[in-house]
């Protein structure tokens, strides 16, 4: 049967160091992981080859959650797929709806208010923040650590707060529409952002404390699922992943949008402190670091946030003129591209879209061999999957 | 096990996707009648139950403190023995299963305020305290899974062969003097050997289950708990060797007189040693951050993902069980057992005050540590425990050899240690005391103004 | 180097198989035979003026009209940090091309993709089998002719 | 009287454990049968008052042989429910095997004097432990040679599978 034979690059064979006789040698087992998986962060499923404890192969099968996003795309205008957007990164519903935003406006030429610029910003970032959160704190809970997982929470209520607040919504906002942003924030909406910056930037120094300095954490991460750069852009890893193999590239800095240009931040990187460059901590750590940084571009953009409108002139009923554009974005996740290919009317003639989980995942099964059973759980929340962008 | 990886299924790829029957599920015999009952009465009883709650709960202390003393004072000395036997059987059975109740509850309370939550708070009146009662009658309603390609014979005893042996241990564990069931001249053995069976239920139910993670389950507990059996008997053999007895009894009566006289304090390398069998300990009663076997984020829930309702109880109330008798074990080779810190109260509350602070101290840990890889715990085993409780049982002789009267300088030198290990454990009691203390006092401040209004109860 | 620097660029080098390119615009992209594609997808890569190491995206565009299907290579360089897009046309009834992976392993899923949603075979793939549908689901569904099924595997399906 | 029916209890249990073990196909099974007549055995040395041998019988056999027996037959299994049958030629061999050794223990039961000695005292750790490590040291630290050479051989055996863990990971995979 096709499914369970699996294909490797080169299939190792770790037990044969030709002493051992073949007679007392374990039997490999084929695992199934999922689709519904405690640590597979949704219905993904990973068709283990074991060895006991040693993995010797995985390949994942998506499709689980397929929602024919790009069909519906052609069915639908363009302001009636903005809602679908908040579907595809769920954990990142205001990056999507900026990448989306941001794609149409491009090919249609339209120019937003430096208002919405800078709240298109706010919320992106504090989504970024919201969306690390879920990955720290969950991948605490992959490693058998439930306390930081609950700390995530309470900071990602707050958040949320801030979100229901601004839009109404706490999972899907809907709120970064083509043209700006939906409605203006409420009147002493900022003071309440900065009150949570100030709460929220002493707790990324107690999750160190508690979950990324921990011993054990560092010792079950540290050297595991290691992905050298070349490998990570050669599989077209983006976002954390790739920062966390050492390179500093990132999309706010080498293609700004918004008005990232205009603001100060670090790229954080992976350094391989624990271990090798690229390993599971160094993933994991360059999200921890992320979340200072947005801390920051979310501050200085509430002290440029002026006065004016947060809509620019749209019709009601976009219609693009025939072209078409690829347009990414820098999601929590990685880089988020629509090419969207339009024929001049009123929804989408094409639209792709490039989950960012979607490529990162496909390096899982060059880096599952040779790791244990528990890597598995390491490797997938450090590559941080979302199901819904996977698979759309 | 192996099969799998030659045998191809036979149904085409993507069957299971859409299987939209469900089998039909029948009740039987005693299945049938637990369910019935509880349909009957349950809509009616439990409202009843948890609304009269702390009557009931009140009735029944008073009744078990009526129960004991009256058997104690009068039933006792006129029964055959064999008839004493069966009565101090049943209220061993009581004092673990409310061991495991309790320890539940405390569970969710403790890891609740750990994570700046509030626990279960609703069930019972106060603090959510019927919380373990109410998921009991929960579990027994539950459908009684068996999987189709099970071992049944074994499926169906798996349970019991774990939670049997964690109770006869208890057999042997004195709450203090004459409050003991048997005082075996081989005590210590005796529960140890108690709590090496209870693997074997593991094992049997990880394999019968025919599912490959709790396979996977199983054998990290093989693996697992007869390597740290190792390290847990030579902490304890160092102990044993200080005081020269293997019955329970003995060695918690030998260290009557205050804490300095505590096994503990005796010497540096028992110090130790309680911490090196604490560790141990903790593998053997899988618990974080050794819970491999049921590591819920790599093998679902481990040697225990098929089984449901009373049967999953079972497994439960072995694991409390264990938890206990283990903590119970290093109260009364280390901790003084049923002596008080000061001289003359000795009580066998202070043996269950002390047990309840090492199961506590066994619930912090786990809601605070990442869980190890299994080759970790191998190595952590293998390469550092088990070298250093043989070094730990080689210092412990040689110090046991010169602390004698014709060594009079060596004497005061050891005076100095223990009074000195005295103190350090005093004051990490209190570091512990003040740390809890200092919590307690700011748990409000843990969650900002707009989170904490959307905790329960707020 | 600019969308403009990168065809005259392409256009000096691999002339043969540079069909056309748009150098202004939302989208600048050379159109690309599809024969050439395997050399110009390596030249882009490897020449160290270029250096598109980064696939960031394989979008396939169904044109019914034009009875083709376009493919889209969107690329970009993490160290020179230019973007710029390759397309290929390929033929609706029978479509074929190079597969890229082995110049960007990135590009494996992105084809298996474009082989479920859109039917683009890809010669010399590694292991070309659906990714997001069933292995038996008949057509592919991004097609613009696709006609929605009322059943599968017994399970029907409200128009 | 209740000591003579515990015993037939212990006893039949051991005894039907053991038919159990010949008669079962499932190699786990036998597995799970041996250690219920270990256990049975331990429960007979308690009765006999040997608390230390009994507890070491459930301790040392029971909880770590039969659970090493076990952990071996799960992992080296071919099937998931192993089956063991004989062929035609071994029931031969066996019967006889079986046969011979039956017999000398029969005949070595009826021939020996059976003579009731008083018990020995209930403590009996210290005297184990003083034969020893006094009469019997030299079969002793023979046999812990024995066991170290055991565990050495094991240790051999066992040496790593896991690979070191490192930036070798990625060295099987082709990066252009």
């Amino acid at each position: 049967m096709k499914e369970i034979e699996l294909q490797y690059r080169h299939p190792p064979d770790l037990l044969d160091d030709g002493e051992i006789p073949s007679d007392i040698r374990t039997e490999e087992l084929v695992l199934n992981m999922g689709p519904q998986h405690p640590s597979t962060h949704g219905v993904l499923r990973v068709v283990l080859q074991t060895d006991g404890e040693l993995v010797l192969g995985a390949t994942p099968y998506m499709g689980y959650l397929h929602r024919c996003a790009e069909k519906i795309a052609e069915k639908v205008t363009y302001r009636q797929f903005t809602p679908y957007t908040d579907r595809l990164d769920y954990l990142a519903a205001m990056n999507n709806n900026l990448g989306f935003a941001l794609a149409v406006e491009k090919l249609g030429g339209i120019e937003v208010p430096p208002r919405a610029d800078y709240l298109r910003v706010i919320f992106a970032e504090l989504n970024r923040i919201a969306s690390h959160l879920m990955a720290t704190g969950s991948y605490g809970l992959d490693m058998g650590a439930f306390t930081p997982l609950v700390y995530c929470f309470r900071e990602r209520e707050w958040i949320m707060d801030l979100f229901e607040a601004a839009c109404g919504a706490r999972l899907t906002y809907s709120y970064i529409t083509i043209g700006g942003v939906r409605e203006d924030v409420p009147e002493g909406w900022g003071d309440k952002c900065r009150e949570f910056l100030d709460y929220f930037e002493p707790k990324i120094a107690e999750y160190n404390d508690l979950l990324s300095f921990n011993h054990i954490f560092i010792n079950r991460t540290g050297n595991v699922g290691i992905c050298p750069p070349e490998l990570a852009v050669a599989y077209g890893l983006t976002g954390p992943c790739l920062r966390g193999s050492g390179l500093a590239w990132d999309l706010r800095k080498a293609t700004p949008y918004c008005r990232y240009h205009e603001l100060d931040f670090d790229i954080p990187v992976g350094h391989g402190e624990n271990g090798a460059v690229g390993d599971c901590w160094d993933r994991y750590f360059v999200r921890v670091q992320e979340m200072v940084q947005s801390v920051r571009i979310i501050r200085q953009a509430l002290d440029k946030l002026a006065d004016g409108p947060v809509q620019a002139k749209v019709p009601r009923v976009v219609k693009l003129p025939a072209g078409e554009v690829y347009y990414e974005v820098e999601n929590p996740r990685g880089q988020l591209g629509f090419h969207l290919v339009s024929d001049g009317g009123t929804s989408p003639y094409r639209l792709k879209i490039r989950g960012p989980s979607f490529c990162n995942l496909s390096v899982l099964p060059v880096l599952a061999p040779n790791c244990l059973l528990a890597d598995i759980a390491a490797l997938l929340g450090s590559i941080d999957v979302v199901m819904g962008e996977v698979d759309r | 096990m192996n099969q799998t990886a030659n045998i191809k299924p036979q149904t085409p790829l993507g069957q299971a996707m859409f299987v939209c029957e469900r089998p039909k599920v029948e009740y039987r015999g005693l299945s049938l009648k637990i369910v019935q009952l509880a349909t009957k009465w349950g809509p009616i009883g439990i409202p009843l139950l948890l609304r009269f709650a702390w009557g009931i709960f009140f009735a029944a202390l008073v009744f078990v403190i009526a129960f004991v003393w009256v058997v104690g004072r009068f039933i006792n000395p006129l029964l055959p023995w064999f008839v004493r036997d069966v009565v101090v059987v049943v209220g061993l059975l009581a004092f673990v299963s409310i061991v495991a109740i309790i320890g539940i509850w405390g569970e969710r309370k403790v890891s609740g305020r750990i994570q700046s939550r509030l626990g279960p708070m609703r069930t019972g009146a106060w603090h959510g305290w019927a919380q373990s009662l109410a998921d009991g009658l929960k579990f027994v309603q539950k459908e009684d899974l068996i999987p189709q390609d099970a071992d049944k014979p074994l499926f169906r005893l798996a349970p019991y062969v774990a939670l049997v042996p964690a109770f006869c241990a208890y057999l042997a564990i004195p709450f203090g003097v004459g409050w003991v069931f048997h005082d075996s001249d081989v005590g210590l053995l005796f529960v140890l050997a108690m709590l090496a069976i209870e693997v074997l239920g593991v094992i049997m139910g990880g394999w019968a289950s025919n599912s490959k993670w709790s396979l996977y389950g199983a054998m990290r507990e093989g693996c697992q708990l007869v390597s740290y059996e190792i390290p847990m008997g030579l902490s304890l053999v160092a102990a044993v060797a200080w005081l020269g007895s293997l019955s329970l009894v003995e060695l918690g009566r030998a260290q009557d007189g205050g804490w300095w006289s505590w096994l503990l304090f005796q010497n540096p390398f028992l110090f130790a040693a309680f911490f090196t069998y604490y560790i141990a300990s903790l593998a053997s009663c899988k618990r974080s951050p050794f819970d491999l076997p049921e590591g819920e984020s790599e093998l679902v829930a481990g040697f225990h993902t098929e089984y449901s309702g009373f049967r999953f109880v079972m497994f439960f109330f072995a694991e409390y069980m264990g938890m206990f008798a283990v903590s119970a074990v290093a109260t009364v080779i280390f901790l003084g057992g049923w002596n008080s810190p000061v001289p003359g109260l000795a009580s066998p509350l202070w043996f269950v005050i002390k047990s309840t602070f090492l199961v506590w101290v066994q619930m912090w840990v786990r809601w605070t540590l990442p869980r190890i890889r299994i080759d970790q715990v191998m190595h952590a085993c293998v390469k550092y425990l088990l070298p250093f409780t043989l070094l730990l049982f080689v210092g412990s002789s040689l110090w046991q050899l010169y602390d004698n009267p014709d060594h009079r300088l060596f004497e005061g030198f050891a005076a100095v240690v223990r009074f000195g290990l005295g103190c350090l454990g005093l004051l990490l009691l209190g570091l512990y005391f003040a740390g809890a203390a200092y919590g307690f006092y700011h748990r409000n401040q843990l969650v900002g103004q707009m989170v904490r209004k959307h905790l329960p109860g707020a | 180097m600019t969308p403009s620097d990168i065809i005259a660029f392409l256009q000096q080098h691999h002339a043969e198989s540079v069909v056309s390119a748009v150098a202004d615009g939302p989208y600048p992209h050379a159109l690309v035979k599809a024969e050439g594609l395997a050399a110009v997808a390596a030249f882009l890569k490897t020449q160290p003026r270029l250096r598109f190491d980064l696939l960031r995206c394989i979008s396939a565009i169904d044109w019914p009209a034009k009875n083709n299907i376009e493919l889209a290579y969107d690329v970009i360089s993490t160290s020179l940090g230019h973007a710029f897009a390759i397309k290929v046309v390929v033929d609706r009834a029978d479509p074929r091309v190079e597969s890229v992976s082995t110049v960007w392993p990135a590009a494996e899923w992105h084809e298996r993709e474009a082989f479920d949603l859109m039917g683009v075979e890809f010669l010399h793939h590694p292991d070309l089998r659906r990714i997001l549908m069933p292995e038996d689901w008949p057509g592919h569904p991004l097609r613009k002719d696709y006609q929605d099924i009322v059943e599968y595997r017994g399970l029907k399906f409200n128009p | 009287m209740l000591e003579a029916v515990i015993f037939f209890l212990l006893a039949g249990l051991a005894v039907a454990a053991g038919v159990a073990i010949l008669l079962s196909t499932s190699i786990v099974r036998m597995a799970y049968w041996l250690i219920t007549m270990l256990i049975a055995v331990g429960g007979l040395y308690f009765l006999l008052g040997a608390y230390f041998v009994g507890v070491i019988q459930i301790l040392v056999y029971v909880g770590g042989v039969a659970v090493l027996l076990v952990f071996g037959v799960m992992l080296t299994s071919r099937q998931l429910a192993p089956k063991l049958r004989p062929g035609r030629g071994e029931v031969v061999w066996l019967a006889l095997v079986g046969f011979v050794l039956l017999e000398a223990l029969t005949l070595s039961i009826l021939h020996t004097r059976w003579q009731q000695n008083a018990m020995a005292p209930a403590n009996s750790v210290g005297e184990i432990g003083r034969s020893l490590l006094g009469e019997f040291l030299g079969p002793f630290e023979l046999v812990s040679v024995l066991l170290l050479v055991a565990m050495l051989g094991a240790a051999y055996l066992a040496r790593p599978k896991v690979p070191t863990q490192g930036p070798q990971h990625a060295k099987g995979t082709t990066v252009p």
